[in-house]
């Protein structure tokens, strides 16, 4: 049976960007996520944006059910299962680098890195289409050491893609770790370059999920399930499946392009 | 030591705890997991001739006993599964067996052509699915339908022929009669319970189909019911396979003992891990030894003889 | 203050948590405990003309999840029953609701007979129990005879007429249609499901009879999804009375919501106390009224519209 | 699922009574009994005569399972549930009525009523058929403080029924409990008296049992179900069911002559 959580807020935090929080009597670690329950709409798998007592999600509306999330009032309900997935591991000096909603597992991540596990030095970039995209932007200035913006439109931070900025930085030496998580296209050459340099890399991956609870495959990157093995890969991982990258499961466990399937 | 390795219509299994349909045969790498999680044998996500989403999600509900679902079967077509199958048969050393299912003896025939033609070891007929209209047990319930889908599919693939059955059903004694007639080489028992679930504070059913399948360890004993029942009445003819809620070595040696030669395990991944079928092979194993018997043969059916 | 009262064919009930039959029900004082422990009306012990000793021990195995029986419809006989129920109407003020059953429909009528001679309320009619041969859900899986003995028996007796049936089948929509067009005035479902255990160590059924009826909170989505299946086929010509399974309130609001009008519980006080019907009733009522239901009729049905 | 233990030994009590010893690690207390499998012949409810972590039944051959525990060997196994039911009450002064196996359950009351609960006194009757009826006669010696035992035909002390000889001892004021334990032929004039002169009484009743978990209904004597509300029933229970005694329920349930039942 699924639990049933109510409204205490929602935030548009940016265009179709909402964060809606709960209170929910669970542990949870940033990188996990819980499956959504919309009933008469779906279920889908969204990161958990924030971890205390009062979780958060944070949801872009990209279709149905996201946009039923996106409009859930204070005092409105809905059903949870979870949390799910595994989640970063901290190290002295981390690299994040955020694509759009990726950010929504990333951030309580950076919280954490500084308030619980007190690192060094975290350094953030975080790439959308435009300003209007981009959210939690005072979250994240609170707790990184330092922030890069990147829009591919300029309207805020530097213009082009976030991966022009943050792939240079990805150097053996510095970071300790580096933490991804954002649209496949600009993982895979952060992901590559992390492998090629010798620098431990942790990217976390969205696959079509069902069951969330590794039985149905649905979610199935090689041999590894994303919602049991994942959402975050580590380097090992990572060296293994980087060529599966790029190529989902469609809904009937079809691979399909990652581009291909909204 | 006890000699756990059995043979089922001719394939030889190092153990007899397979990988049941529908939990992680999607892929060959999948499929390999599940090699390497200790199942003796692989069978493949149910696949019919074209590709079928399924149903839309929530199609998972889990409640203290067990895990309602209702996927709908969904698979990218049998042609994607047979590229599949022929790349798990060269990264697997376990048999590899199709499980297909059709609207009529017709699909079933095409979509087991193409899993032999993929290097399937043997084909497992879904003739029990609960939640997909038109398919799975609507067919597997009326005992002529079986017959006929399955000498069917026996008159065109020379493949062994696995035949899944519903515990839907009062007539489970006489379907199973029927599969054997139509030439059926082993008969498997069971697919999920017709279950239901529902929210109370949301006022919905926890499934978008309304309701679904009931697989884990509430299951257990209707499954060894089921067993048992299949093997009164199909004697020795041919092997009975069981699966429904096997979690433990003990679950599964109730089953041996009910009639089973061989078991399947599903549900249990979620509840134990990758590994659950290693760890029930070595449960049944020390069971085995710490009871002096032999070989699992000894032992099955020997409850209800 | 929620309403949990009820109307079942005319009879009222302060609530909807009736006892379910073959638990307690055995004596009139047995039945009193029942409505001390709360429950709003009284199943009796299933009876037939004529004395029963039912099934050797062991007649229980329990599990996990649930409990396996095989009782095998002991009863002392209609007359004996007729002579507990008519010391029960006095005793008790809840309504007293005699089981019977019979291998045809003669048989049903003339324990119905005897029953309302006693003073019962109302009838239930047994076409259910799994592990009686020759009555029973033998007799519940086929639609005509269900007809047959439902027509009989409301052609003989003006009581409400409840028909039990089991969910051991494909056929149920069928066979609660047929109920109804017999004039069943209530459907109640389910029995047990059928289930078997083995004890390993012994490599025996754990049953005399080796398999048995399973009951218990493992059976919880496999009722509901019954219920629902009927109320579907039924809509509102009669009530549908879910049992299975109900252990909490939570659990019987998952029944009013697929459609159940009212429940009973058995194996609960196996698992609560004879206290469970009223602490059943106290959380549906807590539900209703943190939910801001004013009536539990408000949401008979709900998840399924 | 039922448990399986294996007997560690079996021993000859009496005539036709046999003690076997089993490990089972269960909290027992005495008074409680087992519902105890041999598959192919029948479960049968036993009290337990041993409550320690080396568990003990005594039974009497009645009949095919009966006869079937009492011919276990050593090593061989049975099935077991429970314990189920009541047990007991201890007080300062006890006094207890056994007659033939009604001892088995009270034997470890005895024994835990000095051994764990140092009551100040106990007085045992034990009555049987005759001196091959008897059966732990050391072990009662050893526990209580007196012990009187009657024969039907004298072959060991007093010569009558247990009942001539235990009546006259219960008088308001010296015992506070008086357990007893045996033919209900025997405890009805037992329970009367007790309730008749005010004295605390705990009977062990017997009925026909087949769930015994207080489902079924079978064991039920008025309103209370043996195997869940008793075996063992206090003063208060007693008082109400006392007109209901010498009535058990056959297999089928109907009200029969406890005499009738073999
Ligand atoms: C582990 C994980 C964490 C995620 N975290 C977030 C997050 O924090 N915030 C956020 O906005 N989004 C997140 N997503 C993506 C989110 O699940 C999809 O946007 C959402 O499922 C879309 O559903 P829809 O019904 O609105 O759209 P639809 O119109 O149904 O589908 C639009 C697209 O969304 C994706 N999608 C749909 N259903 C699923 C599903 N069941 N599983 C995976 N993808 C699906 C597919 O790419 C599909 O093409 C996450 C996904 C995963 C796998
Ligand atoms: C709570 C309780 C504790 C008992 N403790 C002991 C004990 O410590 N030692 C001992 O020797 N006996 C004890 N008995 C009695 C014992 O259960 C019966 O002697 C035994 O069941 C006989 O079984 P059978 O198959 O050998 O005989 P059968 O031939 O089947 O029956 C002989 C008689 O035994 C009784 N009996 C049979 N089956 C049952 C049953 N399932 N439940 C109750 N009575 C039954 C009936 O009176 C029957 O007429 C106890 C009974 C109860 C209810
Ligand atoms: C998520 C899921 C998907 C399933 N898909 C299939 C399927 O495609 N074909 C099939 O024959 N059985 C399918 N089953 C049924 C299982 O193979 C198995 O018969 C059932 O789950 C009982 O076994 P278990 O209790 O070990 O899971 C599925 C079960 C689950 C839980
Ligand atoms: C010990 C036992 C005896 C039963 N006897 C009967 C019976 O005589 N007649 C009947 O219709 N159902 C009988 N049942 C079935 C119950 O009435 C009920 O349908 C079933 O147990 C499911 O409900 P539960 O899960 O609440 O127990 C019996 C069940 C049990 C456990
Ligand atoms: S979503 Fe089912 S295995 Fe991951
Ligand atoms: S033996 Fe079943 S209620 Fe006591």
């Amino acid at each position: 049976m699924r639990e049933v959580v109510e409204v205490l807020e929602n935030n548009r935090v940016a265009k179709n960007v909402h964060t809606i929080r709960f209170r929910w009597k669970r542990d949870a670690r940033p990188g996990q996520f819980v499956m959504v329950w919309i009933p008469g709409s779906g279920e889908v798998p969204l990161s958990l944006s924030y971890v205390g007592d009062i979780k958060g999600i944070t949801v872009k509306v990209v279709g149905e059910t996201t946009e039923k999330i996106a409009r859930l009032k204070t005092g409105e309900r809905f059903g949870i299962r979870g949390p799910y997935g595994n989640s970063y591991s901290y190290a002295n000096k981390i690299l994040v680098i955020a694509g759009g909603t990726g950010m929504c597992s990333l951030a309580p991540a950076i919280e954490m890195a500084r308030v619980n596990y007190k690192v060094a030095f975290i350094k953030v970039f975080f790439g959308a289409k435009s300003a209007e995209d981009l959210f939690m932007l005072d979250r994240i200035e609170k707790f990184a050491d330092a922030l890069v913006i990147a829009t591919e439109d300029g309207s805020l931070g530097k213009k082009g893609l976030i991966t022009d900025f943050a792939l240079p930085e990805i150097k053996k030496g510095f970071y300790d770790i580096v933490w991804t998580c954002g649209p496949e296209a600009m993982m895979i050459p952060i992901v590559k370059k992390c492998l090629a340099e010798g620098v431990n890399v942790e990217a976390s991956l969205e696959r079509y999920m069902k069951c969330a609870i590794g039985v149905c495959g649905s979610c199935a990157i090689g041999r590894f399930l994303v919602c049991k093995d994942g959402p975050v890969f580590d380097t090992k991982i990572l060296s293994e499946i980087i060529n599966g990258l790029g190529k989902v499961r469609s809904p009937s466990g079809r691979l399909i392009d990652y581009a291909e399937q909204s | 030591m006890a000699d756990i390795g059995v043979e089922v219509c001719g394939i030889r299994l190092k153990h007899p705890v397979m990988l049941a349909s529908g939990i992680l045969g999607i892929s060959a790498e999948t499929m390999k997991r599940a090699e390497e999680g200790g199942a003796s044998a692989v069978i493949t996500k149910s696949f019919s001739i074209e590709e079928r989403a399924g149903h839309e999600n929530p199609t998972i509900a889990l409640f203290k006993h067990g895990i309602l679902n209702s996927m709908g079967l969904p698979n990218p077509g049998a042609r994607a599964m047979a590229k599949e199958i022929e790349k798990a048969k060269k990264m697997c050393r376990v048999p590899i067996i199709a499980s297909v299912f059709g609207k009529d003896a017709d699909e079933f025939v095409k979509a087991c052509e193409i899993a032999r033609d993929s290097g399937a070891d043997a084909v497992e007929i879904n003739l029990s699915c609960p939640h997909v209209p038109g398919t799975g047990m609507e067919l597997g319930v009326d005992p002529n339908a079986v017959k006929e889908i399955v000498t069917e599919v026996k008159s065109c693939i020379d493949l062994p022929v696995f035949v899944k059955l519903t515990p839907n059903t009062h007539a489970l004694q006489k379907i199973a009669l029927m599969a054997v007639e139509g030439g059926a080489d082993a008969i498997v028992a069971i697919n999920t319970v017709r279950g239901m679930l529902i929210n109370p504070m949301m006022k919905k059913p926890e499934l978008s189909t309304i309701f679904g399948g009931y697989s884990g360890p509430g299951i257990l004993p209707i499954g060894i019911y089921c067993v048992y029942t299949i093997y009164s009445a199909v004697g020795q003819s041919v092997p009975v396979i069981g699966v429904g809620g096997i979690c433990r070595g003990m679950d599964a040696i109730q089953y041996f003992m009910a009639g089973a030669s061989a078991v399947q395990v599903g549900s249990a991944v979620y509840y134990r891990g990758y590994s659950a079928f290693s760890e029930i092979a070595n449960e049944i194993e020390t069971f085995l030894e710490n009871e002096g018997v032999n070989s699992i043969r000894d032992i099955i059916g020997i409850a209800v003889r």
